[in-house]
């Protein structure tokens, strides 16, 4: 493992561990300790990030890669703002006594598995991240949430059997399961086992034919932790792995097509399939989560095209999709709370009572759909340039077309749920609360922010990826 | 058929006990028995591992890996009989096929 | 040869029955009576470490798990009204499966077994682990903390009453 | 590079301030808006008198290697257009310090902020890729503006309109950029000119989408059916800001761009940009002359007049382009000035339909005459801006001869000058109606750039020759027209003698209306509004029948009935086909199909068995 950021994994875990001594106390501590801990860590990636001296020196003093620090970013920015939420969204049958340790071990998982060195503590890690995340979308006393989990389970079983099934052949065919061992000799048998490697986490990540657990854990989940799914949990668990296998397939030379181009394809199908069936959704959240699948599959087919400028389009899009699902899922929890449901059929012209909830969801929504100047149109761009050079042309086409049907289905979604006229039991909603919405706020000015600023983003990681 | 190893016998049972496991996932209602589908499959992936590790000399790797699936292994069950209890005391059955409240 | 091929029937033929059997009981002790198989066969490749844990996790801890679940949710034997004709024909297709894996996937596999690639060292199990897998001793840590919450919050409102 | 760049950013920063800004301020952020914009202006004044000094000036920022690069430069043409949509700016941040019928003030500044920083890009951009990066943000702020210029249910309406018409063609005119820059091996506009592009095969496509993105901008038929919706729900503000002025000048610019610098264009493409030029100047006019709102009635002109500059531009001889731009700008002073005029007027009265106004000369002297001098300046009339450029367009059209184009467009002007004698004697001559006794005149800060701008009226037609020896002839020569050939001076030869001709016409026809209608100004239109076959076009006219935006709706309409149709259907196929598989292997297996889970695994276990063998990895 990267030593120098074990930190950033290891001390989640302490506050995991000591929360339950606390929160017998007062549970204020609990809520406490875990926002604290996590803006520590946001505060010192943010120092290491945005250091002037480091600029200086070209960045040449980072012993470690731009994707880790952002991957890093991006796990403690989310969880953060998940956590600061749900301390003010008091809704719901919750264990918090557990609630809070789950999260934090689960932040510890996925930074951990980000800084992995080896196939193997990948795998680890994305099994005790796959715990938590059974647990925290059962943790309502709720049918819907006790479905979803072991539809999750179940469904995403296959997942570890198939990867350790490449570890298995990886392990006789190279004798170690380090990255950069695993590359240097580049046999059909190594090839073999990165085939299922990539199919397994292809099925945690939820691309098309294997996606099926996707809409009912997001569903079924209550409404912060499918927030905190979407937007991270599975991103990580399943994302993380293909677009770290497709860097180290960049240099293993055309032979590696074999794996890319039938996971190009299904990258392709992913992105056609979501969309398409998000235009059919009644349900707030299921709408965002085949949006969620769909983005997938353009992260899937910017990275499985091998060519820089798709994985780092891949890359930026992976976190785009972070902070603009981050922030529709938050929406849709406030509203949840507000008006009590998320059937879009039962909620109309909600602009008028929650005006920053509306305007920072046509933000997010933006950004999702890829319009300029917001931060999803640059990493979008990038995807689809690197399809257009690198792929068959259609690909390209495909990928432009359906980025419009984006913006369809989620123009539906606003004018259903924000505009049009006030229903009469709807007109006693209120906006959420300040606190409620600074995650929000916060999220839909990095979308802008980064956007604007997108020239200074892309020098960063063009010289520390 | 001269083997020069077992490697290809370990395997192909391997597959073969993958095959049952799956078999039982896809086709049983029973949560119970949908988890033992689930440990009969790793039993297939374990023997996978042992053998190439094996196969290449390289048993002791092998063994340190296992050591940590098998834990991994314990506490998905344990997880899955966790939420299965969980869901018997809210819906009162564990059938897979009553499991469809999520959908459209 | 023959041992392994001894004990692989043994587990075959065990999955089989865990899979056929009409109650979860029978299920749950022919999966630990598989695990004791399979813990033979690490002995036989020489990974005792391996086939310790196996024997003491799988065999033990996870049927006791098993049993105790089971013995939670028993009326469902009766309850759960299953055909039983998809797992009649199991060993059946069992067999074909064999057959089909034999002819189309032997090959593959012997020609895996070409690429075999011997690493130069061959450290022992607890220098592996901690020299080389330290990093796995920090997931074991994780997912069984992981395992104390997921338990501690499934089973909220029992430990509240 | 830097003075001009100061006219993209300070604009930029000053509308992120003004955000921060409480609403509750008074005057603040006017005074910062219009302060911010008067730098900007001066900076693009020295920009452009450093340009014309022939003076350079260009910025790379390589910044995604091979792909791209944020590539500005400033020769003559941008920074003649940078000077000009400054000065738009400012004098419509002046302009609507004392208008409140413009929306929140926050907002309306940021927009106009924000607008003049991306206007000022899209000028500046070497690159197609910054320029189409410019581009497309100002189509965010077209819809915040409209939008937020009203609070009416409408406005959001239109705005929408407003944003799919033109995200649409905006679209098309990315993939021109592709196409042009996969052609051509550059995204580099400077690269691209040292050899230009010819129609053939690709280049066809890629020509003919661009050229829709730059007439659609411009607001040329049929893109342009938003303008006049928006004309009767929003602001007169917005109006003389982005339809009336900033959009005419992107456009057309860009149009210039593209037709000149870019590509080397065909005689059948010269007759197909005369030929939308004309449609545009015939059907615009023929909409605008029956209008009854002061506002409404403008906006058509401000696409009829665009028809002007198309076909300036399509006749692709030095005369046409130089009179193409020149009324680019001529028509971008009068028409701003003209709805400035609207917007007092509706200040002042309460309203903007023109048969409720009457004999206003009287009470708002100053904006009368400024109204009088604009309105002859769009009508062409003899020593004012727009004759000059008219009569250069004319020229130019009958230097390639197509004579039936010249016809059309001398149709329009008579029709232009018809339906304003009719709006000007309707609102400010004739009896003043009783509720209008206490009208008074409009604050000096609404006065003074209506005056500004009548005045450029005024001093660009007297003294033609400066603007087109100093601003025309060098940008034009320097995007690649040969200009040796004399431009301008006032000649007493037939195309003046046709002109007068078609004063006389226009006023005559006047004077029949006016009598036919029973004395009423205001239905002065009605004997041809209502002459057969005309009455009839008009009336499905009115019911938005040939509006683009409504075709695509019903398109839209019909069409999601089939997808719907077709999602069904494969809905049906995503929930039969699986289980209709395992129905022919066994009764038994599908008596036990247990619902969606198991449906479920089957599908990711056969979906992962597919990927293994595309994979190779059984093989």
């Amino acid at each position: 493992m990267t030593t120098e950021l074990l930190s950033y994994s290891i001390i989640p875990l302490l506050a995991a561990l000591a929360i339950p001594f606390f929160g017998r106390r007062s549970f204020k501590l609990t809520e406490i300790l875990s926002n604290v801990t996590l803006l520590a860590g946001l505060g010192n990636l943010m120092f290491i990030i945005f250091n002037p001296s480091n600029k200086l020196h070209n960045y040449e003093t980072f012993s470690f890669d731009g994707f880790t620090i952002l991957m890093l970013f991006t796990i403690y920015l989310v969880a953060l703002s998940i956590v600061f939420f749900s301390t003010f969204f008091k809704v719901g049958d919750f264990n918090k006594n557990a609630f809070y340790p789950l999260i934090m071990i689960s932040v510890s998982a996925m930074s951990s598995m980000v800084l992995s060195v080896d196939f193997f503590s990948l795998y680890i890690f994305m099994e005790a991240l796959a715990v938590t995340s059974f647990a925290l979308i059962a943790c309502e006393e709720k049918k819907s949430g006790i479905e979803a989990a072991i539809k999750y389970l179940l469904l995403t079983f296959p997942a570890s059997a198939l990867i350790l099934i490449g570890l298995a052949i990886m392990l006789f065919a190279n004798g170690s399961l380090y990255f950069d061992i695993s590359m240097q000799n580049a046999s059909p048998a190594v090839f073999s086992a990165l085939a299922f490697i990539v199919l397994g986490f292809a099925i945690k990540a939820g691309l098309f034919p294997f996606h099926f657990w996707t809409p009912d854990a997001y569903q079924g989940a209550p409404a912060t932790v499918s927030a905190y799914l979407a937007g991270i949990v599975t991103k990580v668990s399943g994302m993380y792995a293909i677009i770290k296998i497709c860097t180290l397939l960049k240099v293993m030379g055309p032979a590696s097509f074999k794996i890319s181009s039938p996971l190009m394809l299904i990258g392709v199908a992913t992105l056609i399939f979501g969309s398409i069936a998000a235009l059919a959704q009644k349900d707030f959240k299921r709408m965002l989560a085949f949006s969620s699948i769909s983005q997938m599959g353009y992260i899937v087919a910017g990275a499985a095209t091998l060519n820089p400028i798709g994985i780092l389009g891949a890359i930026l899009h992976l976190f785009n999709h972070a902070t603009f699902k981050t922030s529709l899922f938050l929406n849709s929890a406030a509203i949840e709370k507000s008006a009590g449901t998320t059937n879009m059929k039962k909620l109309s012209g909600l602009e008028k009572n929650m005006p920053v909830t509306s305007w920072t969801s046509v933000i997010a929504i933006f950004s999702t759909a890829g319009l300029p100047p917001l931060s999803g149109f640059w990493s979008k761009l990038l995807i689809i340039l690197a399809l257009w050079v690198a792929a068959p042309k259609p690909y390209a086409i495909l990928a432009l077309i359906f980025s419009i049907v984006t913006l369809a289905y989620f123009m539906l979604l606003q004018k259903n749920v924000f505009f049009g006229k006030p229903k009469e039991e709807l007109k006693e909603v209120k906006e959420a609360s300040v606190y409620m919405l600074i995650p929000v706020i916060v999220m839909c000015l990095i979308i802008v922010v980064s956007g604007i600023f997108f020239p200074f983003v892309f020098e960063f990681f063009e010289k520390t990826l | 058929m001269t083997l020069t190893s077992t490697f290809s016998l370990d395997w192909l049972f391997a597959a073969l006990i993958i095959f049952i496991g799956a078999y039982c996932m896809v086709l049983t209602r029973n949560l119970i028995k949908q988890l033992i589908g689930l440990e009969i499959i790793s039993k297939g992936v374990m023997i996978a591992i042992i053998s190439s590790g094996a196969m290449s000399g390289n048993t002791n790797l092998a063994q340190a890996i296992i050591i940590t699936v098998i834990l991994v292994e314990a506490v998905i069950v344990a997880t899955g009989l966790a939420l299965l209890v969980k869901g018997y005391r809210l819906n009162e059955n564990i059938d897979v096929k009553k499991l469809d409240n999520l959908r459209g | 040869m023959t041992y392994n091929l001894f004990i692989y029937l043994i587990i075959t033929i065990v999955a089989i029955t865990a899979v056929m059997a009409r109650k979860m009981l029978i299920s749950a002790i022919m999966l630990a009576v598989a695990s004791i198989a399979l813990s033979l066969l690490m002995f036989k490749f020489s990974a005792p470490w391996a086939a310790l844990f196996e024997l003491s996790v799988c065999a033990g801890l996870i049927t006791v798990l098993f049993i105790s679940a089971v013995s939670l949710v028993k009326k469902e034997d009766m309850a759960l009204k299953e055909s039983r004709a998809k797992f009649t024909i199991l060993p059946l297709i069992s067999g074909a499966v064999f057959i089909f894996m034999a002819i189309f996937l032997m090959p593959y596999f012997e020609s895996l077994s070409g690429f075999t690639r011997n690493p130069e060292i061959q450290p022992k199990v607890g220098e592996i682990i901690w020299k080389f897998r330290s990093a796995d001793l920090l997931g074991q840590i994780t997912i069984l903390a992981a395992a104390v919450f997921v338990v501690k919050s499934v089973f909220y409102k029992r430990s509240e009453q | 590079m830097t003075i001009n760049l100061i006219a993209v950013l300070l604009p930029f920063i000053c509308a992120l301030l003004i955000i921060l800004i409480s609403d509750k301020t008074k005057y603040l952020k006017e005074l910062l808006s219009i302060g911010v914009l008067l730098t900007s202006f001066i900076a693009a004044a020295l920009g452009l008198a450093y340009s014309s000094g022939g003076i350079q000036t260009s910025l790379n920022l390589e910044w995604l290697g091979e792909i791209s690069a944020l590539a500005l430069k400033a020769d003559i043409l941008s920074s003649f257009l940078l000077a000009a949509i400054s000065m738009f700016s400012l004098a419509v941040a002046i302009y609507s310090f004392s208008i409140d019928k413009k929306g929140s003030s926050k907002w309306f500044y940021f927009n106009i902020l924000m607008t003049q920083s991306l206007a000022s890009g899209a000028v500046l951009s070497d690159s197609l890729l910054t320029m189409l990066f410019f581009w497309e943000g100002m189509l965010v702020f077209l819809y915040t503006f409209i939008a937020l210029s009203s609070d009416s249910h409408e406005a959001k309406n239109t705005a929408l309109k407003a944003f799919l018409i033109n995200g649409a063609t905006d679209l098309l005119m990315m993939v021109g950029i592709i196409i042009t820059a996969s052609l051509s091996g550059t995204f580099n506009m400077s690269a691209i000119s040292n050899s230009k592009l010819t129609l053939i095969g690709w280049g066809t496509a890629g020509y003919t989408l661009l050229l829709i993105g730059a007439v659609s901008k411009a607001g040329a038929f049929p893109f342009h059916t938003w303008i006049p919706d928006a004309a009767l729900n929003s602001s007169a503000s917005f109006m003389s800001y982005v339809p009336a002025a900033i959009d005419k000048l992107l456009g057309i610019y860009f149009l210039a761009r593209i037709s000149i610098y870019l590509y080397q264009l065909s005689s059948s493409m010269q007759i197909v940009l005369m030929a939308l030029g004309s449609i545009t100047i015939i059907v615009a006019v023929m909409m605008a002359f029956v209008q009854q709102d002061y506002k409404k009635l403008l906006s058509y002109h401000a696409v009829s007049q665009t028809g002007y500059m198309i076909l300036g531009i399509g006749t692709l001889n030095p005369i046409g382009i130089a009179g193409g731009l020149f009324h680019m700008i001529n028509h971008a002073t009068y028409k701003s000035c003209l709805f400035m005029t609207a917007g007092s007027v509706e200040r002042q009265t309460g309203t903007s339909n023109i048969e409720k106004l009457g004999g206003l000369f009287n009470k708002m002297p100053v904006t009368a005459v400024c109204f009088v001098i604009a309105a002859a300046a769009i009508s062409g009339i003899a020593p004012l801006n727009g004759f000059f450029s008219k009569e250069l367009i004319y020229k130019g059209t009958l230097e390639t001869g197509y004579v039936w184009f010249f016809v059309a467009a001398e149709l329009g002007s008579f029709l232009t000058l018809a339906s304003f004698l009719k709006l000007g004697h309707s609102v400010f001559f004739g009896k003043t109606p009783s509720y209008l006794e206490n009208t008074k005149e409009a604050p000096f800060s609404t006065l003074f750039p209506m005056i500004a701008f009548a005045a450029i009226c005024l001093a660009f037609g007297f003294g033609a020759y400066w603007p087109i020896e100093n601003l025309i002839k060098p940008s034009i020569s320097q995007i690649g027209v040969n200009t040796a050939s004399e431009l301008t001076g006032f000649h007493l030869d037939y195309l003046f003698a046709i002109s007068i001709a078609v004063i006389l016409l226009a006023i005559g026809n006047h004077l029949l209306g006016f009598h036919l209608a029973g004395n009423k100004a205001s239905k002065a239109s009605d004997h041809i509004h209502h002459a057969p076959l005309l009455s009839w076009l008009y009336d499905i006219a009115e019911k938005k029948f040939f509006d683009i935006y409504e075709m695509g709706m019903r398109f839209v309409k019909y069409s999601a009935g089939w997808i719907f149709s077709i999602d069904r259907f494969f809905d049906k196929i995503t929930d039969d086909i699986p289980s209709g598989a395992f129905n022919l292997t066994s009764e038994k297996i599908s008596a036990i199909h247990n619902g969606s889970y198991s449906l479920y695994m089957a599908i990711s276990l056969i979906g992962a068995i597919i990927y293994l063998i595309l994979a190779g990895g059984l093989k």
